[in-house]
């Protein structure tokens, strides 16, 4: 047991801040610090950067042109991208699909595919949640059917996050109406520009609209788009979702959100004290902090064990929910610190400035990134799908 | 002891009920959301002809009402509707405070309050005061036979609709002391008065006011000089209650909108309701909103109480709120899922109500902190 | 709506509070506020005492010797006898068995058995509980088999509460095991001393023996002794489980209880100061006193409406759930503000007096009373059974 | 970094636990709690000789182990096993004091230790002290070359079986002052000292002790004059730790007790870890426990670090075990049901061992105010 880092830890570390203190821009770390949305533009400078530096796909084999880092030196990113106010990276076609295609794609696919991930050329959105489906995603509906060598496509997905920006889209589509549920399901790879593909925006709780509606009405996609085998895609849906979901735990996130509470409750008063040195509030902060200095330690433990080829199983699930408790908590506790002035409307600070909106706490739309996080428990697999996994894996079917 | 409700709060309750079910759907309610002034003035008018207004004032102030029941029946069903229109400033507050120390004159605004002709707005709070209602900073100087006020106040709530202000500001004293803050009204037209408006959230609009060289006459004070502080608490106890009982009834509909949910939505060929998991965390917040009914009722019991039973009800109430609605509002999203985080179904607004709540008038810690001290004082 | 007590109610209180001046024992009192056991003599002593005054049975109509309390009153008794540290009522007789009785019960057994409940000639406990059903009560195994003018039984009871000192046990046995599992059940009374019968006491993790095991061999039991119908026995024990359950919410233990816990931390010093002004302590205390005014609200509102002939319902459930959490949160209070001094082992204060035991708080064996008092949420119905109770009932059987 | 234990570790946690599970069954463990002392010779000595003493002290005291991972790999075993026997006060606390701050002679006493010959109890804690460390009243008076104590120690673990006692008292300044402490080596037989014992609630025993004129050689002072505190503060971080993996590992067991209990107790004709209700606490208590498990590896990593983080992380540690102690002890119990609540069921003696923890060395509340007060040191 070793909780200092190495020698050639350190110097990776030092390279990490060296490389964000030199290439992050301004501009952006500053939207991201004040929780406004950076646009399509945004994120592709950042990718761009990124990809030049070699450090865009940091799960990726080398062979592909990933960095291939290990377990420690992708937590030591991440902790210091988030420090950093940096963007998080899209993580769609790079963490997403990446692994899907470098396991069960053919070559053909990778070698066209990766390299436009990378260069940033296609823009990748996911097509796995419909409307009727939610938490039981096998029971999707959205079907494609074989003429020559094409796939026809109809149906709808919802949820497609930054859909907006796609050129592409990932989609589970059904091949076997007869089929079981989870079997008769394909792995499709659908270029947005295909003529009856509709994108329709959801406005969310907090008025902003980075997720969306896709329909799809006799959708033409060349054979040569499904990944693997026809009827097989839910064993690479599954792997997509329990495998290789870098950051899942969201332990930098957490660690930012926290120094920008114990900002805000710096600046602000109670009582005639600053805030952060209520009794009650600081209770409030030290709890979170206490559960993410473990939390972090437990996130380095699962993946170190992953990275030296023990499958995460199970505690990727428990990643997932701590970790969503943790940043929601977060969340909550600046809502919380800023009292009267979390009641403004900021979603005007989403898309940029607004000169009207008061904020002298310089706290951001605490409000707004509260209710939008409530997403972090409910996607992705919600919470309780997750404390579900972990209940039949380690009751081992109890019946 | 009896925990039914009078004839006359049944029958209010009953009709305002009624239409609000009838008028006020998500579709019309998010129309008034996206409106410029963020409210509906045929529903304000149509209310105050169903008599809201006057139920929050007594039969001497020229209402029907005004005891702490009455304010949680009415704010009860605005709450249930998600009604985002201002009475809480215009009546509870302003118009409160104006038929609590007014005196003749100034008593003729409580009476177009009523008939739900006249806006009004509460500035109180400061950039750096939080919760605290006896920071003021805001200053009052007599400039021979004027007033003349300089400050800034922060997150006025239906200040720009406002046609007069209740402004506080401080003419002696300093700034934490309880001793020295005055109350005056001030038309919104007064020269040096300036407002920087914003929507809100959860709905409806507020600004922030600034008072930079306010000239006002003498007439403009509200009660005696440097006496208001023990008004404006007792003021702020009845908008508590008001706003307890709000939020009370928007996690009602919380809650049914979550049990229907639970009823209806199928997943892995089972209403999710069926699931433990759910079900279970559905009779917790079943239990939680017995013990918030309780809570707004103890309040409401106790408004017309001595002080420090009144304040002891009011923060014990405002704590169980805030830690019970954060439960329900969350829960309820959760057990929803996707659905509930967009903005055409109506939990979507609900949920915004209940969460900030917490952010007017002292949240969870600021009441917790209060009733400890009134335990121990 | 009317939150203060009437004239009547008013002088009702005085009268039970000069009641409990002049006539509750102080060597009861004494063992009440320690937490000490008050062995057989003293519960039977106090109850004479109730029953000279005619206050033992509030709940029983007047016919019957009953007080005949509404609502309001029974609040106010169970509030002042908690704050006088009175005895609680032992339960199994009295408002138990006896509503049982009185509402399926022969006008023979009623005449025969209620006035020896009010006399204390018998002492009952109950015979519910199975080793192998818990809360799947209804999968009793003990059986009678009707023989002539008796009934044979055997099987095994647990968790019989003060079973020691009981002379009768009302149970349910299994008369018909063709039967669907609820049908199929009788309800009878049974004779301790009656050959056959055995009793073993169960040694709880606080090191006190308050329940027992009880063992049936071939015992005779006359057939008289069945209360109603055969195999109707489950309606009549559902009946007792939701209805007429008095003090279910056990406000007024709480008050009593959150009263020690202010005591105790008034007389315990933390950093110099006593612990009552530590804001962290001070705010859990705070929390429950502010659930503790509001349960007591909710348990007027809930017992009134009763009281008018409305069926308590699933609110019952609502009051056993919240009433018991509270409960234990103040046992755990106790515990805590105790700090080292919660560390001996007072179970030899539960029998008396213990002179090596240090307690320079006086506050009595409070983390044996916290570990025994787990048992509050898994008795008499555990709480995931009343969750699932309110949620049948509230869902309408979602399916 | 690595998590990964050191061979030798990982051999010593094989034996050890190999060891308690043939020797120390809940039938053996109940015969011990019930015996007159409190604790079992023979046990002792034979996890002596299997070197779970050395394994607590350094190379330098004689030991070959005594860093925070060692502590935290024996006792995560002791407390898995449910084990009552005094390590933590003959071994980490007072024995640890002795190798500490002993001069030569001192030391020897520490050989003792680990051979598993003498018994010793720490006698800091006062009625009055609750858990901070430098509340002493007991005094210590020179008398010409003697020290004269004079006090009354709270609650003294293994105070009757000790041969010799840690006894601190203050040589100078005020109650609360750090500066001031001495630690004093007093024999059991010492005149004036008298001890009054008692079992405690999750097994061992201990002792009021009161000290009054206990007449001491000036030899008997461990380290300098009323320099003790920094010392003391540092031991206790080790036994913190110490008491914090012990509690890891009971938590360990109760949930193992569960996870087992569900899967093969049936209720409604299903095994009852089938109910969601049940299923998903169990998935939470599992994801708390890899929470605990991190914080008792931050607190045993920082041990020898500089003091503010190893404070911070043992504060943080015995604040979260405290938090996950409580759900884990009260769930465990709520899922068995009564069964749980049993003597001869091994869980009724781990939830008390588990909830107990939260008794020595600092409370959840106690851990979490040094936690914010080092955080903004």
């Amino acid at each position: 047991m070793d909780l200092s880092y190495s020698d050639e830890e350190r110097a990776f570390r030092d390279e990490v801040r060296a490389f964000l203190d030199e290439k992050l821009p301004k501009d952006l770390s500053d939207k991201v610090r004040k929780g406004q949305e950076l646009g399509k533009e945004g994120h592709e400078r950042w990718h761009a950067i990124l990809n030049a530096q070699g450090w865009l796909a940091p799960n990726w084999p080398k062979e592909f042109g990933g960095a291939a880092w290990n377990a420690v030196q992708r937590h030591i990113f991440e902790e210091e991208a988030a420090a950093a106010y940096a963007p998080r990276i899209v993580p769609f076609g790079l963490s997403m699909l990446a692994p899907v295609l470098q396991k069960f794609g053919s070559k053909e696919q990778n070698d066209y595919w990766l390299p436009r991930i990378l260069s940033g050329e296609d823009w990748w959105c996911q097509g796995y949640s419909e409307p009727g489906a939610g938490s039981d995603l096998a029971s999707l509906k959205t079907t494609a059917v074989k003429e020559g060598d094409h796939y026809i496509v109809n149906g709808q997905k919802t949820w497609t996050t930054l859909g907006q920006h796609a050129n592409m889209i990932f989609c589970l589509v059904r091949t076997d109406k007869d089929a079981k549920k989870q079997e008769g399901i394909s792995f499709l790879l659908i270029d947005m520009a295909t003529p009856g593909i509709e994108v329709r925006p959801i406005v969310l709780l907090d008025g902003g609209a980075e997720v969306n509606e896709v329909w799809f009405t006799d959708v033409k996609v060349p054979v040569e788009n499904l990944v693997g085998e026809e009827n097989k895609g839910w064993t690479y849906a599954k792997y997509l979702l329990t495998h290789e979901r870098t950051n899942i735990a969201g332990v930098g996130f957490s660690q930012a959100g926290l120094t920008a509470v114990k900002r805000i409750a710096k600046s602000e008063m109670a009582g005639g004290r600053p805030l952060i040195e209520n009794p009650h509030f600081a209770a409030r902060i030290a709890k979170v902090e206490i559960d993410l200095m473990a939390m972090s330690t437990t996130n380095l433990r699962i993946i170190s064990k992953a990275a030296a080829g023990q499958a995460p199983g199970v505690e990727s699930s428990m990643l997932k929910v701590k970790g969503t408790i943790i940043r929601q908590e977060i969340n909550d506790l600046a809502r919380r610190a800023a009292g009267v002035y979390a009641m403004p409307f900021a979603s005007e600070a989403v898309e940029g400035s607004n000169a009207a909106l008061p904020d002298p706490l310089a706290a951001g739309p605490v409000a707004a990134q509260y209710f939008n996080n409530r997403k972090l428990s409910i996607f992705g697999g919600s919470n309780e799908i997750q404390r579900e996994i972990i209940a039949k894996t380690t009751l081992g079917g109890a019946k | 002891m009896n925990f039914d409700l009078t004839e006359e709060r049944q029958m209010l309750q009953d009709s305002l009920r009624r239409f609000l079910r009838d008028k006020y759907d998500t579709a019309t309610r998010n129309r008034i959301l996206e409106s410029e002034t963020g409210f509906s003035a045929d529903i304000w008018s149509a209310l105050a002809e169903l008599g809201v207004i006057g139920a929050l004032f007594t039969e001497e102030q020229g209402g029907f009402g005004g005891k702490g029941f009455d304010l949680a029946v009415v704010f009860e069903e605005l709450g249930r509707a998600g009604v985002v229109e201002p009475f809480m400033d215009t009546a509870v507050l302003a118009g409160g405070l104006i038929a609590d120390l007014g005196d003749g004159a100034q008593q003729e605004h409580v009476e177009a309050v009523i008939g739900g002709a006249l806006q009004l707005a509460f500035a109180h709070g400061e950039p750096s005061s939080r919760y605290d209602l006896n920071r003021v900073q805001t200053t009052a100087k007599a400039e021979g036979d004027r007033i003349v006020l300089n400050g800034r106040k922060a997150v006025v709530v239906n200040a720009e609709a406002a046609d007069m202000l209740v402004v506080s500001a401080r003419e002696s004293g300093d700034v934490g002391d309880e001793d020295g803050i005055s109350l005056f009204l001030v038309p919104a037209d007064a020269k040096g008065l300036s407002i920087e408006g914003y929507a809100l959230l959860a709905g409806g609009r507020a600004g922030e006011v600034t008072l930079d060289e306010v000239s006002l006459p003498a007439s403009a004070r509200l009660g005696a000089a440097g006496k208001a502080y023990p008004v404006i608490e007792a003021r702020m106890a009845a908008a508590n209650v008001a706003l307890c009982a709000e939020t009370l009834g928007a996690m009602h509909t919380a809650c049914e909108l979550t049990r229907e949910y639970l009823g209806t939505r199928k997943q892995f060929g089972r209403a999710i309701g069926s699931f433990q998991a759910l079900a279970h965390r559905m009779s917790d917040l079943l239990i939680e909103m017995e013990q918030a009914r309780s809570a707004v009722i103890n309040a409401a019991g106790h408004l017309e109480g001595d002080r420090v039973g009144r304040e002891r009800h009011v923060s014990a109430a405002k704590n169980l709120i805030g830690r019970v609605g954060r439960l329900v509002a969350e829960d309820s999203i959760q057990m929803h899922g996707g659905i509930a985080m967009t903005q055409e179904y109506e939990l979507a607004h609900i949920a915004k109500r209940i969460v900030m709540a917490d952010h007017r008038f002292g949240d969870t810690d600021h009441h917790l902190e209060r009733f400890i001290a009134l335990a121990s004082a």
